[in-house]
């Protein structure tokens, strides 16, 4: 509406295959990059960056690799912890064994044990459908951290199991401040949602989106299904492996393997519903929201005269707000914030038309 | 030979002879969009003459004469365009039918005198031509369903046509005075209506185009389908010839406003049915009556909404609105023959879209028929009823 | 050359029952290459389990499928689909998730040779691949005449058009073999019309072999050339369609004289 | 061998416990093909709104009504607010929205009677009882007897009474059901509330065995590996499942914790459901459906 389309037209479909068609939203991705990038670790203070910006991030990575296998697959997936969980310890002993190991390389080395282990978990979906599935992934929520805790070597022998962030640096570049750490997840995070936003829109994506929506029907046209689904857990374990790993060191610094429990995987799970599944903005989006509102909730508390909530109150509040938005948003927006935006934007493109 | 006089800019050979010009000035830059297969297909000037030059070779190849005519039963599309053009090229004239079957349209065809060579853009067009009782010679089609397997003589594919001939490029042979279009149409009393239109007649309405105008070679055109055949002939053929500008065609009837967005034409001609049709889309897709958004784009539609009223309605609704519709920047939106009410003028008004008439000049009728009865080469065949042809004097601010 | 080229499709002697129901009795029949071969007979005939247990969506207990040149017992649907298999379902089965063109892409995700990482990564073979995929795509789309809806949800879009967009999706394979479940259910005299049109012309245009399940008559003595009838899971009649509008059996099937 | 038989019977036995839980999925799977992962909160919401009515000098009886009406009025508002607005979407949609309906439930829970752990006292003391030369839990026992009632009562419910009947019927095939006037909201709710008087006894049951406190709705966890088992539509592979779970986990517990590491009973359940899933897909006693195209 406030820009004109008129005139933007595709003579080749490579033109077609662009992040957005559109000059202007290239425009706009482009400048909020350079916000995010350039001028946020300007003005940003401590408290935003490793209290709200970061854990943002590492949410919306998470989300984004559940998103891949339940949003976009349709494999309902209730084990994301216990690849985060993977993916961190695999990241930390990769860092700790391998003398000079670069850090983006134990990342995607620790991902790629997540993905393993995620194929692994996934290989009943070959065999059961639908919320059997559960099963699998909650045997996986209850078996890692169990092995994570029992045998010390994942945590070198550390008594309670803690692991605790290696050297953050990239290229001797030392990243350990918050802004710093903020700076290196955002790279991380961008880095894979173009990759996923690929991904998806490519043929593999196509042929999730078939299995999830009618798999016979896909078999018939000669999808794959077991190959489809397989790579469905390993990226999606790749993902989750990954965004465990920033969870515990750009994040939180240090972290057991019960930071990765049955409910890291529900509040993963509750992002890509309130975000939006088979969606890649739905997972910023819904993050964003998971982080903000506590926040919000508790600020609100502060405002109402003293003692009216008391603060041990707060959290059965919250859980029964965020039990409640979850059912509003099966009901009313089974797709999410990222859809009401998409419809917004629609709108907004044929305004003043109607259709 | 050389398409022009010596020392003289301009060709002595028609229409071919600006393409050649064209050619010959901009080759690289585009001259035909045409929207296909979910992209903008693009023609160059240079790639429009070599083609316009080859499909000339075929069509001689197979016995089409100076004096001959081709007739074109297609919706408007770059093949009908260029087909023309090589017909022309060989000294020859178009025929152009509206394909949409109004009653009567096939005793039209029948009385084509174009009855050796037709183009005929698919497989409902082919019937028709058949029904019509015309054995031509050749017939060409565009669009090929249901055709592929019919191997009938003289049947062929537009493709395989332009592909038929070795690089033979045979003489430029059109002249300003052959004959370069003719229209047929049914009359208000039924009989049937042969209009001849020379080169040099297109010219002169194109030239008057052109600078009443001041079209340039950076013009996009749309040529709306619906607006028929001889119509885009008649206005948009000869200034997109002399202009040099890019003619651009839409994917399909129901497609076309999409088209239309996304291409942001900058000249749109069309006809008075095509506008008020566009007019009515906007009406009735509005915001529904009561609501605030209705009652805002109420208010930044009226007329002569000034101040800073019209400042805010400018951005929120008329720009957004012009743009939806395509006509961000659109520079000359005509209307060919009848004019709109002028409700509908001042609707489009208000948008800052100001449709443009191009109005017939009676007086010019009878100088103009005696000169073109001197010089016309051939006689039509008696028994149609002769009418002299309008012409364009120029702009006519609505 | 061969005056008489074996049939593309040849079923002999096919069985089906589900849990000790007999769905099909000891079925054979051959389709020739090139023809379009209509399945008839009362509901509950048994025609869409046929259909299914040649692309292998069910399995057959007995019998033998012959599908250019290949025997098999079993066929798996994405064997079937290798093979030159593309069919359309009785109750539609696409894509509701997915655009008209996304849904038509997929049809052709057995054209694919370039690897994911590839296409995710925009590198190697994938750009091209990409461009050939959407053109062939784009044909089928013009073909069937579905250009404007070509990037709206297929959930959104009018029965009839949803069943065109099926037809596209499995054309979209180049099959050598279509299988059209009632491709015409529920649609006007009109959109019935436009669909046979359709059919022949992809029949004509490309050479494709096609197996249909039709109720019209009408539809089906007018567009094809080989009639097959089922009744109770057993085949009663099998011929061209003058001839198998004379068989009386078939008649006493259809009048239910015989019920 | 004894030790083995007492570990095997006290397996058993802790498995009756499980197939409680399991019960209250299985009633609601077969009524509204929900997999209401709600069911833990629902037994721990039921076993506080009890212990803390009770410490509020609230008679037994009363109080194990009062809380039985709590639980009609959430099934009540289950229907209305969760079931109905959701009907005919797909099964994993209404399961998460179960999952919103246990934080609900929990929150609730505990911001009106607080998190702190009660005490429960059902008046069985927990002495072992020797049978044979085998130690048995008393309260085990008890439990057991139980569970064995509350199934007995629910056959009888659902295979005499008419309500029983027309959930059957829904249960086999909700159309036909529709067609001939059983009208699904109702059924919904009486299953609903049915379920709810089993979260009620479950929670007694755990809640003396634990005492009464959050981990209460993790039993869920513990039902889902024994439905897995059992099939989820049959209420006797609900009790098979919670027998077979119960008996392996402390069995493996024994005998496999000393090799591998101990706690394993939290995985285990899983691992062997797991290994159920891929010989057979549907469970013991769940039957296979054949998908139409």
């Amino acid at each position: 509406m406030l820009y004109s389309e008129a005139g933007q037209f595709s003579t080749r479909y490579a033109a077609d295959r662009r992040l957005f068609r559109l000059r202007q939203d290239r425009l706009g991705l482009g400048l909020l990059l350079v916000f995010a990038f350039a001028v946020v670790p300007q003005v940003g203070n401590d408290y935003w960056f490793s209290a709200i910006l970061t854990p943002f991030l590492v949410l919306s990575l998470a989300g984004l690799g559940l998103n891949l296998l339940t949003g976009y697959a349709g494999q309902l997936s209730l084990g994301s912890a216990a690849f985060m969980a993977a993916g961190a310890f695999a990241t930390y002993n990769f860092q700790l064994r391998i003398e000079g190991l670069p850090l983006l390389a134990s990342f995607a080395l620790g991902g790629a044990v997540a993905a393993l282990l995620s194929l692994v978990f996934g290989l009943p979906s070959l065999r059961i459908k639908g919320f059997y599935l559960i099963v699998s992934t909650l045997a996986a929520q209850f078996l890692v951290p169990w092995a994570l805790v029992k045998y010390g070597w994942f945590s070198n022998y550390n008594a309670s199991g803690v692991i605790s962030a290696p050297r953050l640096d990239i290229f001797g570049l030392d990243l350990s401040s918050p802004a710093g750490r903020y700076v290196l997840t955002l790279g991380v995070v961008v880095a894979l949602a173009f990759l996923a936003r690929n991904i998806v829109r490519s043929e593999l994506g196509r042929n999730w989106m078939a299995v999830r929506d009618m798999d016979t029907a896909a078999a018939v046209i000669g999808i794959p299904l077991a190959r489809t689904k397989l790579l469905a857990f390993a990226i999606s374990g790749f993902y989750l492996g990954v965004a465990g790993a920033l969870w515990a060191f750009t994040y939180l610094g240090t972290v057991e393997p019960h930071g990765f429990d049955l409910n890291r995987s529900f509040q993963v799970l509750f992002i890509i519903i309130i975000g939006g599944m088979g969606s890649i903005l739905g997972n910023f989006l819904g993050a964003a929201f998971i982080v903000l509102f506590p926040l919000l909730l508790s600020n609100l508390a502060g405002l109402l005269p003293g003692g009216l909530i008391d603060p041990g109150q707060l959290e059965n509040i919250q859980k029964m707000i965020f039990g409640a938005l979850i059912i509003v948003f099966l009901i009313r927006e089974p797709e999410g914030l990222a859809r009401l935006w998409q419809q917004f934007r629609a709108r907004l493109r044929r305004w003043p038309l109607r259709y | 030979m050389t398409p022009f006089a010596q020392g003289d800019r301009r060709p002595t050979s028609g229409l071919p002879g600006w393409l050649h010009l064209q050619a010959a000035g901009q080759a690289r830059s585009v001259a035909l969009r045409h929207k296909r297969l979910g992209v903008w297909q693009e023609r160059t000037w240079g790639e429009v003459l070599v083609e316009v030059g080859g499909l000339a070779g075929a069509l001689s190849e197979r016995g089409f004469r100076p004096g001959a005519t081709l007739t074109i039963l297609s919706n408007p599309r770059p093949e009908a365009v260029l087909l023309a053009l090589a017909a022309q090229w060989l000294g020859g004239s178009a025929a152009v039918l509206d394909p949409r079957g109004e009653p009567g349209a096939p005793n039209l065809l029948a009385r084509t005198p174009g009855r050796d060579f037709v183009f005929a853009e698919g497989l409902a067009e082919v019937e028709r031509v058949r029904r019509a009782g015309l054995a031509p010679a050749l017939i060409v089609y565009a669009d090929p369903r249901g055709l592929n397997a019919d191997l009938a003589s003289g049947l062929i594919s537009y493709p395989a046509l332009a592909a038929s001939t070795g690089g033979h490029v045979p003489a430029l042979l059109a002249r300003p005075v052959a004959v370069a279009f003719v229209f047929l149409r049914q009359g208000h009393g039924g009989e049937v209506e042969l209009q001849e239109t020379s080169h040099a007649e297109l010219l002169r309405e194109g030239q008057a185009l052109v600078s009443g105008e001041a079209l340039t070679e950076r013009e996009e055109a749309f040529a709306a389908r619906a607006f028929a055949a001889s119509g885009q002939a008649r206005y948009l053929l000869a200034p997109w010839l002399i202009a040099g500008f890019c003619l651009n065609f839409p994917e399909g009837l129901e497609t076309r406003d999409i088209d239309r967005r996304e291409l942001g034409p900058t000249l749109v001609a069309g006809t008075r049915e095509t506008w008020q049709r566009l007019e009515n889309m906007v009406r009735e897709r509005l915001p529904a009556a009561g609501t605030w958004q209705r009652r805002l784009v109420d208010r930044a539609l009226a007329p002569r909404a000034a101040g800073l009223t019209g400042l805010i309605g400018g951005w929120l609704v008329r720009r957004p609105l012009r743009d939806v519709l395509g006509f961000t920047r659109t520079r000359v939106p005509l209307i060919i023959g009848e004019p709109l009410p002028e409700a509908s003028v001042q609707f489009f008004a208000t948008l800052g879209i100001a449709v443009r008439n191009w109005k017939e000049a009676a007086d010019w009728k009878a100088q103009d028929r005696t000169q073109r009865l001197t010089t016309a080469p051939d006689a039509a065949p008696s028994g149609f009823q002769r009418r002299s042809l309008s012409s364009v004097t120029g702009v006519q601010p609505v | 050359m061969n005056l008489f080229p074996p049939p593309l499709l040849e079923l002999s002697h096919i069985s089906l029952s589900f849990k000790g129901v007999k769905a099909i009795t000891d079925i054979s029949f051959a389709v020739a290459r090139g023809e379009i071969c209509a399945l008839i007979g009362p509901n509950g005939a048994g025609k869409s389990s046929l259909l299914n247990v040649i692309n292998g969506v069910y399995q057959a207990q007995e019998g033998q499928i012959r599908f250019d040149g290949e025997v098999r017992r079993h066929m798996r649907p994405h064997h079937a689909a290798e093979r030159g298999m593309a069919r359309s379902f009785q109750n539609l089965a696409l894509f509701k998730g997915m655009t008209v063109l996304d849904n038509v892409l997929t049809g052709r995700n057995l054209k694919r040779r370039s690897s994911w990482i590839e296409q995710a990564l925009g590198i190697g073979r994938a750009p091209r691949e990409d461009d050939e995929q959407r053109r062939r795509a784009e044909e089928v789309i013009e073909f069937l005449n579905i250009q404007s809806w070509r990037q709206s949800l297929v959930g959104t879009l009018p029965y009839g058009l949803q069943k065109r967009v099926e037809l596209a999706r499995a054309l979209a394979a180049e099959p050598k073999l279509l299988l059209l479940d009632e491709p015409m259910a529920g649609m006007n005299a009109a959109e019935k019309k436009e669909m046979s049109r359709f059919i022949v012309d992809i029949n004509r245009e490309f050479g494709t072999t096609v197996v249909l399940i039709e109720h019209d008559i009408g539809v089906v003595m007018g567009i094809s050339s080989h009639v097959v009838v089922l009744d109770y899971g057993r085949k009663i009649g099998d011929g061209p369609p003058e001839e198998v509008r004379a068989n009386p059996e078939v008649i006493a099937a259809y009048l239910g004289t015989r019920h | 061998m004894d030790f083995f038989l007492e570990v095997l019977i006290g397996g058993l036995l802790a498995g009756v416990m499980y197939s409680l839980v399991a019960i209250g999925f299985v009633l609601i799977y077969k009524a509204s093909g929900v997999f209401n992962f709600a069911q833990g909160a629902m037994v721990l919401f039921a076993a506080l709104t009890f212990v803390s009515l009770g410490e509020r000098g609230v008679p037994f009886w009363i109080a194990f009504l009062v809380t039985l009406g709590a639980m009609l009025l959430l099934a009540l508002a289950v229907e209305r607010l969760v079931l109905r607005p959701l009907v005919n979407r797909s099964p994993i949609t209404l399961f998460m929205a179960t999952l919103g309906l246990a934080y609900i439930t929990e929150g609730a829970a505990q911001a009106l009677w607080g998190a702190q752990v009660h005490g429960l006292d059902l008046g069985i003391e927990d002495i072992p009882l020797d049978l044979g030369g085998l130690l048995v839990s008393q309260f085990d026992l008890f439990a057991a007897g139980m569970a064995t009632t509350l199934v007995l009562v629910l056959s009888v419910l659902f295979n005499k009474t008419r309500i029983g009947l027309s959930l059957r019927a829904v249960a086999d095939d909700t159309l036909a059901a529709q067609a001939v006037g059983i009208r699904l909201s109702r059924i919904w709710v009486v299953v609903w509330a049915v379920a709810g008087l089993v979260a009620l006894i479950t929670g007694l049951l755990w809640g003396a065995r634990l005492g009464v406190q959050f981990s209460l709705s993790l039993v869920v966890l513990k039902a889902l590996p024994v439905l897995i088992i059992g099939g989820f539509s049959s209420v006797g592979g609900a009790i098979v499942g919670g027998l077979i779970v119960g008996a392996s986990e402390k069995l493996a517990e024994i005998y496999a914790g000393p090799l591998i590491g101990s706690g394993i009973e939290n995985w285990f359940p899983y691992v062997l459901a797991m290994l159920f899933l891929l010989v057979r897909p549907t469970g013991l006693f769940g039957e296979r459906s054949i998908d139409r195209v």
